[in-house]
């Protein structure tokens, strides 16, 4: 493409090239944008051999696990906000505040069930198989909680403004987030809520490259991991995730093919929540306590990782909450924990200042 | 070049009617009704002032019904009597109006002489007990009064209240006509009699109004970015933030310098946060909507962390910045008398508003219509959408650079806690409840906003004990509301938001977007330069 | 001399080569018309043009000079401006703003103007907003000069977008079917229009559909079909050129090559709209 | 039909609301007790106090305004004014806008506080601040306050702080700001002192909880520990909100600390911290300052898990006789989850104020004086000639406000519970 346009410009009278800076307008952007995701692992990579040489190797492998375990976190909140905002347009905002409720659920239920009371800390490893019957029954039923609050939230302050200024549903988001921060704070306190007197996921399941990885760091990657894709699986294939994809596209198109409307968005909050549940409840079986304003700061961070990973597309966003949770590891080693939230925000702007659609995102159809 | 136009075509036959009038009437008469009804209101908060300005000692106030009934014996007794009769007719007049417009079709009573005189009325007492009590002290006018000193506070905001009332109403189709005159001169004027309306507790009142004309301000800006281009910024306070850091650092204590005047330092302040508004904009030109926001997010997050985490030792930490100079002109010192900071401040917003106005019906304000409306179109008629979206940025930025010079400079300390995303999500919040893009929209929301905040919420449990000792409920007294001043607040907004989307006041554009949605794209998008 | 010179202009959109190695020109003070089926590349010429794409190859020059890269704006303040197929008014402006917005390039007043609005910024507003009325009774639209342009009938709003591309004073108009959704009192009036435009020293490229249009008011035609030009010549050279007869399906006579238009002949290219009316 | 549709979404979220406003706690306390030596004293007397009770802060500052409460309560109970009432205002500077405390909101707090000519004394503020721009208007208005938490060094020892102008906080020059809790610099030489010498730690890792309370004692640590002769790793400040510190302490672990330095309160991650340091192997001491010698460190980091943890804080108040009864004495009228560090500090406070108050009456022969500013004036004579036990320990303030009592125990967590090994007197700064 260069090639040619040099071409052509060599053909021309003298007097008639086309101008350098023109050219450097449109090339510049499209190269690194189209170089950007090869800078991106570099400087990555750049940033684990400092540490590595700085601290040692397994410091540098033991913080990118916890990196990615974190990023996990994000990455599961972040699907919910990457699926509203792909159908809706919408910047949930009370999307992290449905994180932290979710917690307090799963909290609830699992004190209700006796699992958090219950010494399971013997049990694991060695006895996985109550775990995981405990875990089987424990998701669900927090993802079901979740899923209905998103769906009332979408029905109480979403829904009527459909057809309203764009802005008029992201202040309501915004009122949704305080009220429910309001009612968590007054249900729960202001404190740290403890989810039980120890941490029931415990005991180092093996160690890589002397980098021990404990069955919580298991739980909470695999089930990032797997939602994730059993997410990106039914979006592609089951007739629902069909709908979601024509509604994202085309509402009133998706309407004049008989799709429900209506049911979809619900659909696409209730899926969008019940994630962000399931990351609610490793997060309290992983962290042991929530707090009533958790919600805001992964809320905005998990934002920025679907953004990061290109808004509205699935795999993106669990890839950009992995990249910003090991970025941010990485960062707030290198550059001081202070900055950490600067150094994903900073991240952030930097990718879309040059790939102004994400990483994974596609390109706006072209209309003129 | 094409300068001469070409000769007239026939028109065509259809016939349209000319809206454009009639939507001009419709706003007019909001304003009216803005006008009219927050009169009233003010005559209601009059009434119960006690409860809204301070508690007494045990939490209950009175109102100047209560001195008038307790001891009816002064002149100013028969006087409130008069006054209260023709606002009642008045208010009376209010309902026939609403069911009048709704039962004849857009269509009010004419009886514009009878309104005249009730207000006439009321404007003759209102004078009346204004000069008497120039005259005398209160207990000739009210006879004997208790020893709170909130009473008369109360009565001058009826006098105040009272006077609004029937200025819209006695003068309702000139009201119409000249709808920003009227306001402007009812709000510039009752303004600046805030503080002596309020003369018992002026500093409380003046700080109150100052903490509304900083949030008007900051509303004033965000509109620009917001509701003039159209671009969706939720890091506004960062603005906030580097005006009050640039006027905190340079004017005071903490580098010694004491002799820049502060008016040079507030335009300074602003300068600086105009600088930074274009260099965020920069990066973000190329974004949709919704990438945007979250680049400006994610400076908002970054400037307050800078902030508190000591850059380059600038700014102080956690700690912030404090022993800021007091403003004042040449030697006189504004010092703790805040009616100085408020009569500047609406000064300021004056001047803003002013511009503001300008900048609306001028080439530029055209171009951010255009950009906001359809960026490739606007990009093909010749507007350089760049530059556009980097003066709004710009000029957005500064107005809240001006405010957080004079916010450092008037609390007397600056610290990163002050500028987190609540105050850009308040900011926003205030331009969307008010009507975005719309200047008096934003006023109204800023009023609604810091009300909200300042008063009701924080004064929910005293208004309730007051309630609860008054009634006998006691169970009211023991309700803890801050617990729940964040539910109020979120029920409020989605509320508002529900029942007006287009903001209280929408500007005349939205009114007719409501109907329909609009989509736009960014030129960067269409370009495929990605 | 002409006055816009097309060199060999190609545009690709990823696999998708919308407009390939083009070259013609538009002399000054002609009517040029572009046709060719749905997805031809014709719009995608004209964002070329208009700047609106990056060419991936090739120049255009305007007067001699090369304006390949130059941002949109700067393309308009050299005197080229342009109109949509799918009406792009600014919908919540009313018309004589619209019309003012045209004016922006020819306007001088700086941002201090604008906030202090300086007698230089108001001498300069009453100007335009004159002159905008002006070339809005032109078009016969004085009436409604008042009116949001998305509350004006179909066929006014395709006169109201010409007279805000009148109004930064070009001197090459390119009007993308302008006659697209007009009933044929109106399509009249446009020709009327068009030729009176050209009569003022004005130079017209314009893609339509409508053949009756085209070969009534055309001086010459250039024949589009998938990306590339496949004839060039006067309306009665391009009416008999067997090329493009087969590229409009031999649907015959040339007279009735316009209802092919309604009638998909292959997936549109994605950089072209539907040509259809708004509903 | 549509008019139903609209209603819908409206009724849901009022209904949303009420369902919030249901779950209300209540408090209450006794009113019978026996007689003072002022029962002949008629009229009321009107204090009030101003803490952040709602948003970011509202635990710790919900926790000591219940702590002002209860002694209120306590004095009303007692009839410390005999015939006189006591009249409570508490104000909340914590505003929806910022979401935290506000400045802007505390000054507007002091304006009406100070204008309401009943008011005789206020308790607070609890963010430095908030107190920065409280403080003029107090003095200017001749108005006592008497934090229970503020503790940068600045607000009281000119100079102390570069970015503190100490005097602009005072413009009358008179000081009439109290606080009862040892400043910045003392705990931080106290916590350098005891972690070189008794834990014999060199390399420390500072964590802070980027608040003006936790970074000022850190910083104070920093320096002093340095100039014990340990040498400091890194000093890392994390937004209070952080739940996560494993990058941390990992990096920690990789830079061989033996020591982890927290300031911060334990709602910002005391407990979790040292939680995590055994989740990620660090085997280092751990030392923090009185803002996590808290309960809520043992609800983050329960059972044995929490065990080992160093930290200090008041002489322990369960074993001074003065002290042992304020768990009970809170509790009677308040959810024990509720109590903090800070609830004893805002109860002395307020007991101080109101002795005050009691004295100025004594002295006045039993009657409220008419004169509110010569009343808050001899209430500030009365509180700077102080002599008081409380549950923090004695009190008597120096010249420039601040208390003169530096003694700290150490403390160390067992068995869910901090437990006092002994009491330091911190060396002079």
């Amino acid at each position: 493409m260069a090639q040619k346009t040099t071409d052509a410009a060599a053909v021309l009278p003298p007097g008639r090239q086309p101008r350098l800076d023109a050219l450097r307008l449109r090339l510049l952007p499209q190269l690194t944008a189209r170089a950007f995701p090869i800078i991106l692992v570099t400087a990555l990579v750049g940033m684990f051999l400092r540490i590595a040489t700085t601290s040692g190797g397994e410091i540098a492998g033991e913080q990118l696990k916890n990196g990615l375990q974190i990023g996990a976190i994000y990455a599961l909140i972040a699907l919910g906000y990457t699926m509203v905002y792909g159908i809706i347009e919408l910047i949930n905002f009370a999307h992290g505040d449905v994180f932290t409720l979710s917690a307090f659920y799963a909290i609830l239920f699992g004190q209700l069930f006796g699992f958090f009371g219950l010494n399971v800390t013997t049990l694991a490893p060695s006895s996985a198989g109550g775990l995981i019957a405990c875990l089987l029954l424990l998701f669900p039923i927090t993802m079901l909680a979740a899923g209905i609050t998103g769906v009332l939230i979408e029905r109480v302050a979403y829904r009527r403004l459909r057809q309203s200024p764009r802005l008029a549903p992201l202040i309501t988001a915004v009122g949704v987030s305080f009220l429910l921060e309001g009612v968590m704070f007054a249900k729960f306190g202001a404190a740290n809520y403890p989810a039980r007197k120890d941490g029931w996921v415990h005991g180092t399941a093996f160690t890589a490259g002397g980098v021990p990885v404990r069955w919580n760091d298991v739980l909470v990657l695999s089930t990032a991991l797997g939602l994730m894709f059993a997410l990106q699986a039914f979006v592609r294939g089951s007739r629902l995730g069909k709908a979601m994809r024509a509604t994202a596209q085309d509402r009133d198109a998706a309407l004049l093919s008989g799709i429900n409307i209506n049911r979809t968005i619900a659909a696409t909050f209730f899926i969008g929540s019940a994630l962000a549940g399931a990351g609610a409840l490793v997060y309290s079986i992983y962290y042991n306590s929530v707090q009533w304003n958790l919600g805001f700061r992964y809320g905005i961070i998990a934002f920025t990782a679907a953004v990061l990973g290109g808004i509205g597309n699935i795999v993106g966003a669990g890839l950009g909450g992995f990249l910003i949770g090991v970025i941010s590891v990485f960062g707030s080693q290198l550059l001081g924990g202070e900055w950490e939230n600067s150094i994903v925000f900073a991240m952030l702007i930097i990718v879309l200042t040059f790939r102004p659609v994400g990483l994974l995102g596609m390109r706006v159809p072209d209309r003129a | 070049m094409l300068e001469t136009p070409v000769s007239p075509i026939p028109a065509d036959s259809v016939d349209l009617p000319a809206t454009a009038g009639q939507t001009r009437e419709v706003e007019s008469s909001a304003i009216f009704w803005l006008l009219a009804v927050g009169g009233l209101l003010l005559v209601a908060m009059g009434w119960f002032l006690p409860w809204f300005v301070e508690p007494t000692a045990n939490g209950i106030g009175f109102s100047p019904q209560d001195v008038v009934s307790s001891s009816p014996t002064g002149v100013g007794t028969v006087l409130v009597y008069v006054m209260g009769a023709a606002m009642l007719a008045l208010l009376a007049g209010l309902v026939v109006d609403a069911v009048a417009v709704y039962g004849h079709r857009g269509r009010a009573l004419r009886y514009e002489g009878a309104r005249a005189v009730l207000a006439l009325t009321g404007v003759v007492c209102t004078l009346a007990i204004w000069v008497l009590i120039g005259l005398s002290h209160e207990e000739p006018l009210f006879g004997a009064l208790s020893a709170s000193a909130q009473t008369d506070n109360a009565v001058w905001m009826t006098l105040t209240g009272f006077a609004i009332c029937a200025f819209a109403y006695g003068l309702r189709p000139w009201i119409i006509r000249h709808t920003s005159v009227s306001l402007a001169g009812v709000a510039f004027i009752v303004g600046g009699l805030v503080p002596y309306i309020f003369n018992q507790s002026s500093d409380f009142i003046s700080w109150a109004a100052g903490s509304l004309a900083i949030y008007t301000l900051l509303g004033l800006g965000l509109n620009v970015v917001v509701g003039f281009a159209g671009l969706l910024d939720l890091g506004y306070a960062a603005f906030f933030a580097i005006g009050a850091y640039t006027a905190g650092s340079l004017f005071g204590s903490r580098h010694g310098v004491h002799e820049i005047p502060f008016w040079v330092i507030i335009f300074l302040g602003a300068a600086v946060a105009a600088l930074f508004g274009a260099i965020l904009g920069a990066p973000t030109l190329r974004l949709r909507g919704d990438y945007l926001a979250i680049v400006t997010l994610g400076f908002g997050e970054i400037i307050p962390d800078a902030a508190n985490n000591n850059l380059f030792s600038q700014t102080g930490g956690p700690n912030g910045i404090s022993g800021i100079d007091r403003p004042g002109f040449g030697h006189f010192d504004f010092g703790t008398d805040y009616r100085y900071y408020f009569w500047a401040l609406l000064i300021l917003i004056s001047l803003v508003i002013i511009c503001m106005r300008n900048l609306e019906r001028s080439r530029l304000g055209r171009a951010w219509v255009a950009i906001r409306e359809d960026e490739v179109a606007a990009s093909a008629t010749g507007i350089n959408t760049v530059s556009g979206k980097l003066l709004a940025f710009a000029i957005g930025a500064s107005v809240s650079g001006f405010a957080g010079a004079f916010y450092g400079a008037e609390l007397g300390i600056v610290t990163p806690e002050d500028f987190r995303f609540a105050v850009s999500v308040t900011a926003l919040t205030i331009v969307v409840l008010g009507g975005i893009g719309n200047i008096t929209g934003v006023a109204v929301g800023a009023m609604i906003v810091t009300f909200l905040i300042f008063w009701v919420l924080p004064h929910m449990t005293e208004w309730s004990t007051t309630v609860g000792h008054t009634t006998g409920i006691t169970q009211l007294s023991t309700v803890p509301y801050e617990q729940y001043s964040f539910v109020v607040y979120g029920v409020m907004l989605i509320l508002i938001m529900l029942l007006r989307p287009a903001g209280l006041l929408p500007s005349r554009a939205r009114k007719v977007e409501l109907q329909t949605g609009m989509e736009s794209e960014s030129l960067a998008a269409v370009r495929g330069t990605v | 001399m002409s006055l816009l010179e097309i060199d060999h202009i190609s545009k690709r959109f990823g696999g998708l080569l919308a407009v390939n190695d083009v070259t013609f020109d538009v002399g000054d003070g002609e009517i040029v018309s572009m046709i060719g089926p749905n997805g031809a590349g014709k719009t995608t010429a004209f964002n070329c043009i208009t700047g609106l794409y990056p060419v991936t190859s090739g120049d255009v020059r305007f007067d001699g000079v090369s304006i390949v890269g130059l941002p949109p704006h700067r393309i308009t303040a050299l005197g080229i401006t342009r109109t949509f197929q799918n009406i792009r008014l600014f919908s919540f402006m009313t018309a004589v703003d619209n019309v003012m917005v045209g004016e922006h390039s020819r306007m001088h007043a700086k941002v201090w103007d604008a906030i202090l609005r300086t007698p230089k910024a108001r001498r300069e507003e009453r100007a335009v907003e004159g002159h905008a009325l002006t070339i809005l009774s032109g078009l016969g639209l004085e009436r409604y000069a008042d009116m949001y342009a998305r509350n004006l009938p179909y066929g006014f709003q395709r006169r109201l977008e010409i007279a805000r591309a009148l109004a930064s004073g070009p001197r090459l108009l390119l009007l993308d079917e302008p006659a697209a959704g007009l009933n044929p009192q109106e399509k009249n009036e446009l020709m009327g229009v068009i030729s009176h435009l050209r009569d003022e020293g004005l130079t017209i490229f314009l893609i339509e559909h409508d053949m009756r249009v085209v070969m009534e008011i055309s001086d010459r035609i250039v024949v589009l079909d998938y990306g590339e030009k496949i004839a060039e010549g006067s309306p009665a050279e391009v009416r008999n050129n067997p090329r493009v007869i087969e590229a409009y399906l031999g649907s015959g006579a040339t007279t009735q090559m316009h209802t092919a238009r309604s009638t998909p002949l292959r997936p549109a290219n994605p950089a072209d709209d539907e040509g259809e009316r708004p509903a | 039909m549509h008019t139903k549709s609209r209603l819908i979404p409206i009724l849901g979220a009022v209904a949303l609301a009420l369902v919030a406003a249901c779950g209300t706690s209540s408090t209450g306390g006794g009113t019978t007790s026996g007689g003072g030596g002022l029962a002949g004293c008629t009229g009321s007397v009107t204090v009030a106090s101003d803490l952040p009770t709602s948003g970011g802060d509202a635990a710790i500052g919900g926790g000591t305004e219940n702590g002002v409460r209860a002694a209120v309560l306590k004095a009303q109970q007692e009839k410390l004014l005999g015939g006189c009432t006591i009249n409570y205002i508490p104000k909340n500077d914590a505003s929806v806008a910022k979401g935290e405390h506000d400045p802007a909101l505390g000054a507007q707090n002091m304006i009406a506080l100070t204008t309401n000519p009943a008011v005789v004394g206020v308790v607070g503020p609890f963010n430095s601040s908030v107190a920065i721009a409280e403080m003029p208007i107090a003095n200017r208005a001749g108005m006592l306050l008497l934090s229970p938490a503020n503790t940068n060094p600045g607000l009281t020892i000119a100079g102390s702080r570069p970015d503190v102008d100490t005097n602009s906080l005072r413009p009358t020059g008179k000081v009439t700001y109290y606080r009862i809790i040892w400043n910045d610099i003392a705990q931080g030489a106290d916590d350098a002192q005891i972690s070189y010498k008794e834990l014999n730690a060199r390399k420390a890792y500072i964590i802070d909880d980027q608040e003006a309370y936790g970074k000022g004692l850190a910083d104070f640590f920093e320096k002093y520990f340095k100039q014990d002769g340990g040498t400091v790793l890194k000093h890392v400040a994390l937004p209070g909100t952080t739940k996560d510190f494993k990058a941390q302490l990992t990096e920690a672990k990789g830079l061989g600390a033996d020591l982890l330095f927290f300031g911060g309160v334990a709602a910002n991650g005391s407990g979790i911290i040292y939680c995590q340091m055994k989740d990620v192997g660090l085997t280092a001491k751990y030392m923090s300052g009185d803002g996590t010698v808290d309960p809520q460190f043992f609800k983050d980091c329960a059972g044995t898990n929490g065990d080992g943890a160093y930290a200090t804080s008041a002489p322990d108040a369960t074993k001074t006789s003065a002290g042992a009864g304020f768990t009970p004495l809170y509790d009677a009228s308040f959810a024990d989850s509720s109590r903090v560090v800070y609830s004893p500090y805002g109860y002395d406070a307020m007991r101080i104020v109101l002795n005050a108050v009691k004295a100025v009456l004594v002295d006045n022969g039993g009657k409220v004086p008419t004169d509110s500013a010569s009343f808050r004036s001899k209430v500030i004579a009365k509180v700077a000639a102080t002599k008081y036990d409380g549950f923090v320990g004695h009190i008597e303030f120096d010249q420039n406000g601040d208390t003169t009592n530096h003694a700290f125990g150490l403390y160390s967590s067992k068995g869910g519970q901090w437990t006092q090994s002994e009491v330091v007197q911190a060396p002079p700064v």
